[in-house]
C-alpha cells in the first residue's frame, strides 16, 4: 500500500463520511432477497400443505417420506445445476451435461462390474466412480478447448459435444442399459443411514464444496468478474484461458458424478440417463437467481431453485392433479417463482434499472 | 532528459485494424521519474498505444522494452507482473463486484478460516479499498455495494485506486480526470506529482492542456497514427501543443 | 438367386434396447437370405424427425422399407411416396391407418404386411398379470414415457381395457417421465405417498419400469407393491432376481425383425405374403428367468 | 436539420476526410463474412457429393428428390428459427414455440375439420389455419406481457409457456393425434407445383417478408438497437415494452404457421409436433451467425444454420452412417461451422477482440 | 433573469435508491435563450436530476414543468417528443449500429422501394449522419460501420450530433466536452453558443470550470443531493464555485 509513501495536502479532505443509517438497513433487506428462491419454496410448501388438508386430509410438510422422495428426486438435476451454476454465472451455457451423465453412468457400470473381477467390491465401485468422473471430465476438457482457445461460442461447443457425448454414450453401452453387478454400489445408490439416503448425503457434503469453491476461493471469484465483464478480468490479469477450460472441466465432472451416482441408484448404466435434465437444471439455476447474462448467482439460490423444481413435480402427483394440468401447472409455477423474484428486487434497494 | 536506461521505451510501434491504421511507427521513451504527457486529437491512437503497451492488443509490428530488455506481452496479465499499471479510458470495471474486489481483482489476498481453510480475505479487501479510497478524497460508504451503484466519478475513483494500490513501476492513466470533480482531480494531479518524486514512470493521456502543462516533463503528440511531434514541456506552450495536433 | 437386394429398417427411434434387438434379428435374417440390411432412424419418436429419415432412405431406392411408423395417421403420406415410387413397406412393431392392410378399400392399406407383437394385447397381457399378482384388487397405475407415443399409448390402453374387466382394481391416473427414471421413481413415490394401498404399477417402457422399480424400492415397498415392465433388456434379469421387477412382458423384437425381413425377402421373389403376421410376448418372472428358452427373448445388446 | 442555423467557425474545420481505400476492401470481405454460413453450406455438399459418389457411386446434389427432400425437412424447424432469430437478436430466447407448433397444428386439424362442416373445403383450410396462427399469438401474448410488463426473463417465462403450451395442446388433442379430413390441406401439404412442393413455396414467401421486416423496416432495426444496449434504445425513445410484445406475438405465430404446415403435411395434427425441433432451431439460428448475447443475426444466415443442420441429418442418412455415429459426425459438423465462421472473422477487419 | 414562462422547472424534485437519497428537494428553471451549468462534485446528484427530467429515471417526489405546464413522464420516449434532448454520460449508444441508425434511433426515415414498399432509408440517414458530424468537425470515413468500432471521444461525438440534429427546445448535456479533443471541446462550445442564439435552452454538465464560465449564464451547484447554490455566472468566480461544491 502506497499510502505512507504520499503526501497529501490536507485542505481538500473534506468530504466527511456520511451517515451509515441506510447501510444495515439495506443489508438486511438484500439478504432476504437473495433468499427469495427459498421463501418462495416456503410459499410453495406451505400452498400444498394447505391443499393437502382442504383435499383429502393429509398432509404434504409432516412427513418425512415425502422429504426423502423430493430429495432423492433432486440429486440428478440439482448434481447438474451445480455445474451449470458455474457456467452461468461466467456468462455460459453447458448443453452437454445431460449425455455426459450418461456416459459417465455407462462408465461406471462397465468398470465397476470389470474392475469387481480383480478387486474386493467396494474398491470396485471407488475405482468404477472415479473412472467415472474422470472420463466425464474429457468431453469436459474438449468443451473447454473450444470455447477458450478457439472462442467458439458456448453454446454451439457445448450443442456439439452434446452429440458427441450421445453418440459415444451409444456405442459404449450397446444401445442399451448396463447391467451393474455390484451390491455396494446398488448400497449407496439406494441405502440410507438414520432414515437419510446415502445419495443426498453424498450429494450434499459434494455441493457445500461447491458452494465454498464458488463462494470462498479466487475461481469463484473470477468466475463472478469474468460473467460480469469479460475484458475486465482480462486486464486485471485474470488467466481467462485456463479459467473456462477448468470451468467446463468442473462442470462435466458435477455431470459425471450424476452419472455414478445414476448408476448406483438404478444398478444400471443407461446413456439417456441424463437427456430430460437439461430444461429442469438450467431453470433451477435461474429460479435460484442467476441470470443467463452471466455475472450473477449463487449455489444457495441452486439447490432452492432444483428443490422447487422436484417439490412441484412431486407435489402436484402427490395432489393427485390430472397429468396434462400438471404440464401447465409446472410452467404457472416456474413463471411465478420469477415473478416474486422480481417483486422482491424492487425492494430490495440494489442497482436500480431505468 | 537524462541518460539512464529508460524505465520504457517504444519502438517503431504499429497496430492496424483491418485496413485502419490506428498507429504507424511510433516511438516514445518513459525514463524513471518522468511524466510523459500522450496528448492528440479524437482517434488519433492515444488508446491503442497504451493498449499495446500494457498487453491488451498485440502490436502488428514494433518493439517494447522494459528497462532496456524487449519484451512480448501476450497478455495485460504479463504486463501487470512486469510492474505496469494502467487506467483505461472504459474503465473496464466488474460491475457486479466492490470496490475492494475490483482493486484486487486477480490477485485476491486469501487467509485461512478455522486455522486450515483458505478463503478470500473480504475484510482486508474492504479495508484497503476504504483506504485507498481515501486517499483520493473519496470517503465512500457502502463498501459492500457493487461498483455499478456508484456515479460516473466514483467508478473512475475505483479504477484510479486500483491501479495506484498496486504501487506501479510505471503507472499509464487514459483520461484518468475527464470524469472526475474538481477537488479530485487536484488529488490526482497530486497524486501523479508524487508517483514522480518516488521515481515511477507516468504516462498520462488527456485532453486538458492546463492538466498537462500541470504535471508533465514532457508531451508526446499523436496526429492520425503518427507521432507528430514530442516536446518538453518547459520549452513549449498551448499552441504550439494545438498546432501539434491539429497539424496545422 | 443372383440379385443382391437392400431392405431398410427404419425403426421408432434408434436410441432404445428394443429396437436394436430387432435390427439384430434383421441382419440375422439378412444374412441367411443373402440381402443386405439398412438401418437408419432418428433419435425421437416423433414424425417430424422420422420422416426426413424415410426420405433419405427412399432416395437410395431399396428394394423393400421396414419401418416402425411413429404415428398410425402421421406417416401415411410420407410412406405413400415409398409406395408410389414402387417400393413394398412393411411395417413393424406398430402400424399406419387401421393396420389392416390390402384391402384395397383406403389411402392407408397399401403396406404389405404389418408385422408385430400387437401393442395393445402387449397391455392387456400385462393388465392379467398385474391382476393376478395383486389378487386382482387394489389399485395400480400406468408409469408411461410421454403422451402421443402411438406405442406406448397403446399399450396404456390395452392395459385399461384389461383392468375394465376387473371391477375390484381401480386404475389411478397414468404419470407420464419424459423417459426419465429419476421421474418415474419420484412419482411412484408420490402415488404410494397419497394411495398407501398402492398395488401395483405398470411401467409402459423400459426406464418406465425401471424408475418405478427404484421408487418402490425408496419408499420401502419392496415386494409390496407389484411392477410390471414392458420390454425385457439385459437390466430386466437382474431386477426380476432381486425382486425389483415382479414381471416383464418381452416382446420379441427378434423376431420381428427376422420375420420382417423374411417377408419382404418372399414378396422379393415373388411368393406372397400375409398381412399380418403376429410375433408373441414372453412374460418372464422370477420362475422362468433361468430358463433358456425364456432367456433368449431377453433383448441383448 | 439544424446545420443550417448554427454558425460556425471554420478555422476548426482541419480534419479533412482520410482517404477511403480501405473501404471498399473492406466491404467485399465483410459481404463474404456474412456469407459464411452459405460457404459453409456449400463445402458441406460437396463432401457429401464426393462422398456419394466415391462411397457408391450415387450422386447428392443432382438429384432433384434429394433436394426436394431437404427443403421439406428444413420447413418446420426454419419458421420455429425464423421468429427465434427476432428473439434472440433482441436478446432474448423462446422456449415455448415447439409446443406453440404443436397447439396450432391440433387447433389447425380440429378447426379444419369442424369449419369443413359449413363451408367448402379450401375456405375451410384458410380457417383453420388462420386460427392456428391466431391461436398460436395467445401463448405468445402471454410470453410477451410477461417478460415485458413483468420483467420475467425470457428463458424463465417461455420456460413457463412450454408448459402451458404442451398441457393445452395435450388437453385438446385429447392426448392422441387428430386427423385432418380435408383434401385442399393434404393437398397444400404434399402437393408441388413444376417439382416444388407448395410448403416450401409457402416458408420462401414467409421467410422473404420475415427479412424484409428484420432488415428493412423500423421493427427490425429497433430489434438489432434492443438487443445490443437496451438501455440506449429506451432512452432514444423506443416502446420497448410494445416492441418485446410484438417480438414474441411474431415468433409464437412464426410456430403457429410451423403447426398449421405441420397438420396440412401429416394429415393430423399432434400436440408433440415441434417437440424435438427447440435446439435446432437455436442451433440454426446461431449457426446463421447470431450471437445468443443479442444485437447480431439475420434472417439470411438463420436459412443457411437451418438448411445446414437440414443437409447434414438427411445426407448422413443417406450416406449411410450407423446412427450413433451420425450424433457424433452432427456434433463435429456443429463445432466445425463455427470454427470456420470464427476464422473468418478475424478476416473480416470488423470491431477486434482484445 | 428575466419574466418569460421558463422552458423548463423543476420544483422539489427527490429521487430515492433505496436508502440512497440521490436528490433530495432540488429546485431549477431554465429560461428560453439560456445556459444553465449543473456543478457538483462527483455523487452529487447531477446524473441523477437530468436523468430525472429526461424521464429515464421517474422522480420520488417532486414536479417538472415544461414552458409552465407539469408533466410526468413514464419514459424518455415522452420526454423526447417534447422537445428535450439529451446526451448521457455514459453515451447509450446501440454499439452494433452504424452513426447514422444511431442518430435516428426510434424516428428512422423511410422511403417507398418500388414505388410502394416502405423501407429504412439509408442513405438520408447516412447523408444526415455525415453532415451532422461534419459539424462537429468530425469527419468519419466508414459511415457504415458499427459506432463499436470508434475511439472513445468518436463515439461521444455521435452522442452529441445525435442531440443536435434533433433540433431540441431543450438540449440537456452531461459532461460533453469530457472526451473529446481540443478543437472539438471549444466546437461543442460554440455549438452551445448559437443554440443560445437561438432562443433555446441548455443544461450543461461539467467538471470544467472554465468550460462552465465559458458558456453559461447560471450556475446551479449541487452537494450530496441538495441544491448548494445558485449563482449568476457575472456574479461569480471560480473560487466561490469550488466553495459551493465541496460546502467549506
Ligand atoms: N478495436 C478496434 N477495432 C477497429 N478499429 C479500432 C479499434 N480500436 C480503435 N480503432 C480505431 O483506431 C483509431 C484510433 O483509436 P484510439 O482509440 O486509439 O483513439 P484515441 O486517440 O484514444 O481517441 P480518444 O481521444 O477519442 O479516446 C480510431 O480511428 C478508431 O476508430
Ligand atoms: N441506479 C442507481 N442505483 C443506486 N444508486 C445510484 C444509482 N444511480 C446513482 N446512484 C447513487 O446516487 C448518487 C448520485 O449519483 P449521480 O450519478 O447522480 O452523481 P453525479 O453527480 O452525476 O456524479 P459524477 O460527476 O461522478 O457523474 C451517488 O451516490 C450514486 O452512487
Ligand atoms: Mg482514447
Ligand atoms: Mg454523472
Amino acid at each position: 500500500m502506497s499510502e505512507q509513501q504520499l503526501s497529501l495536502d490536507d485542505a481538500t479532505k473534506h468530504v466527511a463520511p456520511q451517515a451509515d443509517h441506510g447501510e444495515t438497513a439495506k443489508s438486511i433487506v438484500q439478504r432476504i432477497a437473495q433468499l427469495r428462491a427459498w421463501l418462495f419454496l416456503a410459499a410453495l410448501i406451505v400452498t400444498f400443505e394447505i391443499w393437502a388438508r382442504v383435499d383429502f386430509g393429509g398432509t404434504f410438510v409432516f412427513s418425512s417420506y415425502n422429504w426423502q422422495s423430493v430429495a432423492v428426486f433432486a440429486v440428478a438435476p440439482l448434481l447438474i445445476a451445480v455445474g451449470q451454476t458455474f457456467v452461468i454465472i461466467s456468462g455460459g451455457i453447458d448443453l452437454s451435461t445431460g449425455f455426459i451423465m450418461g456416459l459417465a453412468a455407462v462408465v461406471a457400470a462397465h468398470l465397476t462390474n470389470i474392475a469387481g473381477l480383480y478387486m474386493p467390491l467396494p474398491f470396485a465401485m471407488l475405482f468404477g466412480m472415479l473412472c467415472a468422473i474422470l472420463a466425464a471430465g474429457i468431453p469436459g476438457l474438449v468443451n473447454g478447448l473450444l470455447i477458450s482457445r478457439l472462442k467458439v461460442p458456448p453454446f454451439i461447443g457445448t450443442l456439439g459435444m452434446f452429440g458427441v457425448a450421445r453418440g459415444a454414450a451409444f456405442l459404449l453401452a450397446g444401445g442399451t442399459t448396463v447391467p451393474v453387478s455390484n451390491s455396494y454400489f446398488a448400497m449407496l445408490g439406494n441405502g440410507r443411514i438414520f432414515g437419510v439416503p446415502y445419495l443426498v448425503i453424498v450429494t450434499a457434503i459434494f455441493v457445500l464444496v461447491m458452494h465454498y469453491i464458488l463462494s470462498q476461493t479466487r475461481f469463484g471469484q473470477h468466475n463472478y468478474a469474468i460473467g460480469a465483464n469479460v475484458q475486465a478480468a482480462r486486464r486485471a490479469g485474470i488467466d481467462i484461458k485456463g479459467h473456462i477450460l477448468r470451468l467446463y472441466v468442473l462442470s462435466a465432472m458435477c455431470a459425471g458424478l450424476g452419472g455414478a451416482l445414476y448408476a448406483a441408484r438404478f444398478t444400471a448404466g443407461a446413456a439417456q440417463a441424463g437427456e430430460p435434465l437439461l430444461l429442469d437444471s438450467v431453470a433451477a439455476v435461474v429460479i435460484g437467481g442467476a441470470s443467463l447474462f452471466g455475472g450473477s448467482g449463487s449455489i444457495i439460490g441452486t439447490v432452492a431453485g432444483a428443490l422447487v423444481i422436484a417439490v412441484i413435480q412431486y407435489g402436484l402427483v402427490f395432489l393427485d392433479v390430472e397429468p396434462f394440468w400438471q404440464f401447465i401447472a409446472v410452467g404457472v409455477v416456474i413463471i411465478i417463482s420469477v415473478l416474486i423474484d422480481q417483486a422482491q428486487r424492487r425492494f430490495s434497494g440494489g442497482k436500480q434499472d431505468e | 532528459m537524462n541518460s539512464q536506461t529508460p524505465l520504457l521505451e517504444v519502438r517503431n510501434l504499429s497496430r492496424h485494424f483491418g485496413a485502419v491504421r490506428a498507429l504507424d511507427d511510433c516511438s516514445m521513451v518513459v525514463r524513471p521519474g518522468e511524466v510523459v504527457a500522450l496528448a492528440g486529437d479524437n482517434g488519433a491512437g492515444k488508446t491503442t498505444m497504451i493498449k499495446a503497451i500494457s498487453g491488451v492488443y498485440p502490436p502488428t509490428s514494433g518493439e517494447i522494452l522494459i528497462e532496456g530488455k524487449p519484451v512480448t506481452f501476450s497478455s495485460p496479465q504479463e504486463a501487470r507482473a512486469l510492474g505496469i499499471e494502467t487506467i483505461y479510458q472504459d474503465l473496464a470495471l466488474a460491475d457486479n463486484l466492490t470496490i475492494g474486489a475490483n482493486i484486487f481483482l486477480g490477485r485476491e489476498p486469501m487467509r485461512k478460516a478455522f486455522g486450515f481453510l483458505p478463503v478470500i480475505d473480504r475484510k482486508t479487501m474492504s479495508k484497503a479499498a476504504a483506504e485507498t479510497m481515501a486517499l483520493l478524497d473519496f470517503h465512500v460508504k457502502r463498501l459492500d455495494a457493487p461498483v455499478s451503484n456508484f456515479s460516473g466519478g466514483q467508478r473512475q475513483a475505483v479504477a484510479i485506486g486500483r491501479a495506484v494500490y498496486w504501487n506501479a513501476k510505471i503507472l499509464i492513466m487514459d483520461e484518468p480526470t475527464a470524469a472526475l470533480g474538481v477537488p479530485e482531480q487536484r488529488k490526482v494531479i497530486s497524486l501523479i506529482k508524487s508517483l514522480k518524486a518516488q521515481g515511477r514512470g507516468v504516462i498520462f493521456i488527456s485532453h486538458n492542456l492546463q492538466d498537462i502543462f500541470a504535471v508533465s516533463d514532457r508531451i508526446v503528440v499523436l496526429r492520425r497514427g503518427i507521432v507528430a511531434g514530442e516536446r518538453n514541456i518547459a520549452d513549449t506552450n498551448h499552441d504550439e501543443v494545438v498546432k501539434l495536433m491539429i497539424g496545422g | 438367386q443372383d440379385k443382391k437386394f437392400t431392405i431398410a429398417l427404419v425403426p421408432g427411434l434408434t436410441t432404445d434396447a428394443f429396437y436394436i434387438t430387432m435390427r439384430k434379428g434383421a441382419e440375422a435374417a439378412a444374412k441367411a437370405v443373402g440381402a443386405e440390411l439398412v438401418f437408419q432412424g432418428a433419435p425421437d419418436f416423433n414424425p417430424v424427425t422420422q420422416v426426413p429419415v424415410l426420405d433419405a432412405v427412399i432416395a437410395k431406392h431399396p428394394d423393400a422399407i421396414l419401418i416402425a411408423p411413429t404415428d398410425k395417421t402421421q406417416l401415411v403420406q410420407p410412406l405413400k411416396k415409398a409406395a408410389d415410387a414402387g417400393i413394398p413397406v412393411f411395417t413393424v412393431d406398430t402400424f399406419i391407418g387401421t393396420g389392416v392392410y390390402q384391402t384395397g378399400a383406403g389411402d392407408a392399406d397399401f403396406p404389405l404386411s404389418y408385422i408385430a407383437s400387437d401393442n395393445i394385447l402387449g397391455g392387456e397381457i400385462a393388465a392379467r398379470a398385474l391382476a393376478t399378482a395383486i389378487g386382482d384388487k387394489g389399485k395400480v397405475y400406468v408409469s408411461n414415457v410421454k403422451p402421443g407415443i402411438s406405442t406406448t399409448d397403446q399399450r396404456e390402453e390395452g392395459f385399461k381395457r384389461e383392468m375394465a374387466k376387473h371391477p375390484g382394481i381401480e386404475v389411478l391416473e397414468t404419470q407420464f417421465n419424459e423417459d426419465d427414471a429419476n421421474k418415474a421413481a419420484s412419482q411412484l413415490q408420490a402415488v404410494f405417498a397419497r394411495n398407501p394401498d398402492l398395488a401395483g404399477v405398470f411401467g409402459a417402457n423400459l426406464f418406465s419400469a425401471l424408475g418405478a422399480a427404484n421408487g418402490v424400492s425408496q419408499a420401502g415397498q419392496h415386494g409390496k407393491v407389484k411392477v410390471v415392465a414392458f420390454d425385457a433388456p439385459t437390466s430386466i434379469v437382474d431386477n426380476i432376481n432381486t425382486g425389483l421387477v415382479d414381471m416383464a412382458i418381452a416382446q420379441h423384437p427378434a423376431e420381428i425383425g427376422y420375420f420382417g425381413v423374411m417377408a419382404a425377402y418372399a414378396h422379393l421373389t415373388g411368393n406372397s405374403v400375409p398381412t399380418a403376421i403376429g410375433t408373441g410376448f414372453t412374460v418372464i418372472d422370477k420362475s422362468n428367468v433361468a430358463d433358456p428358452n425364456v432367456a433368449k427373448f431377453i433383448y441383448s445388446d
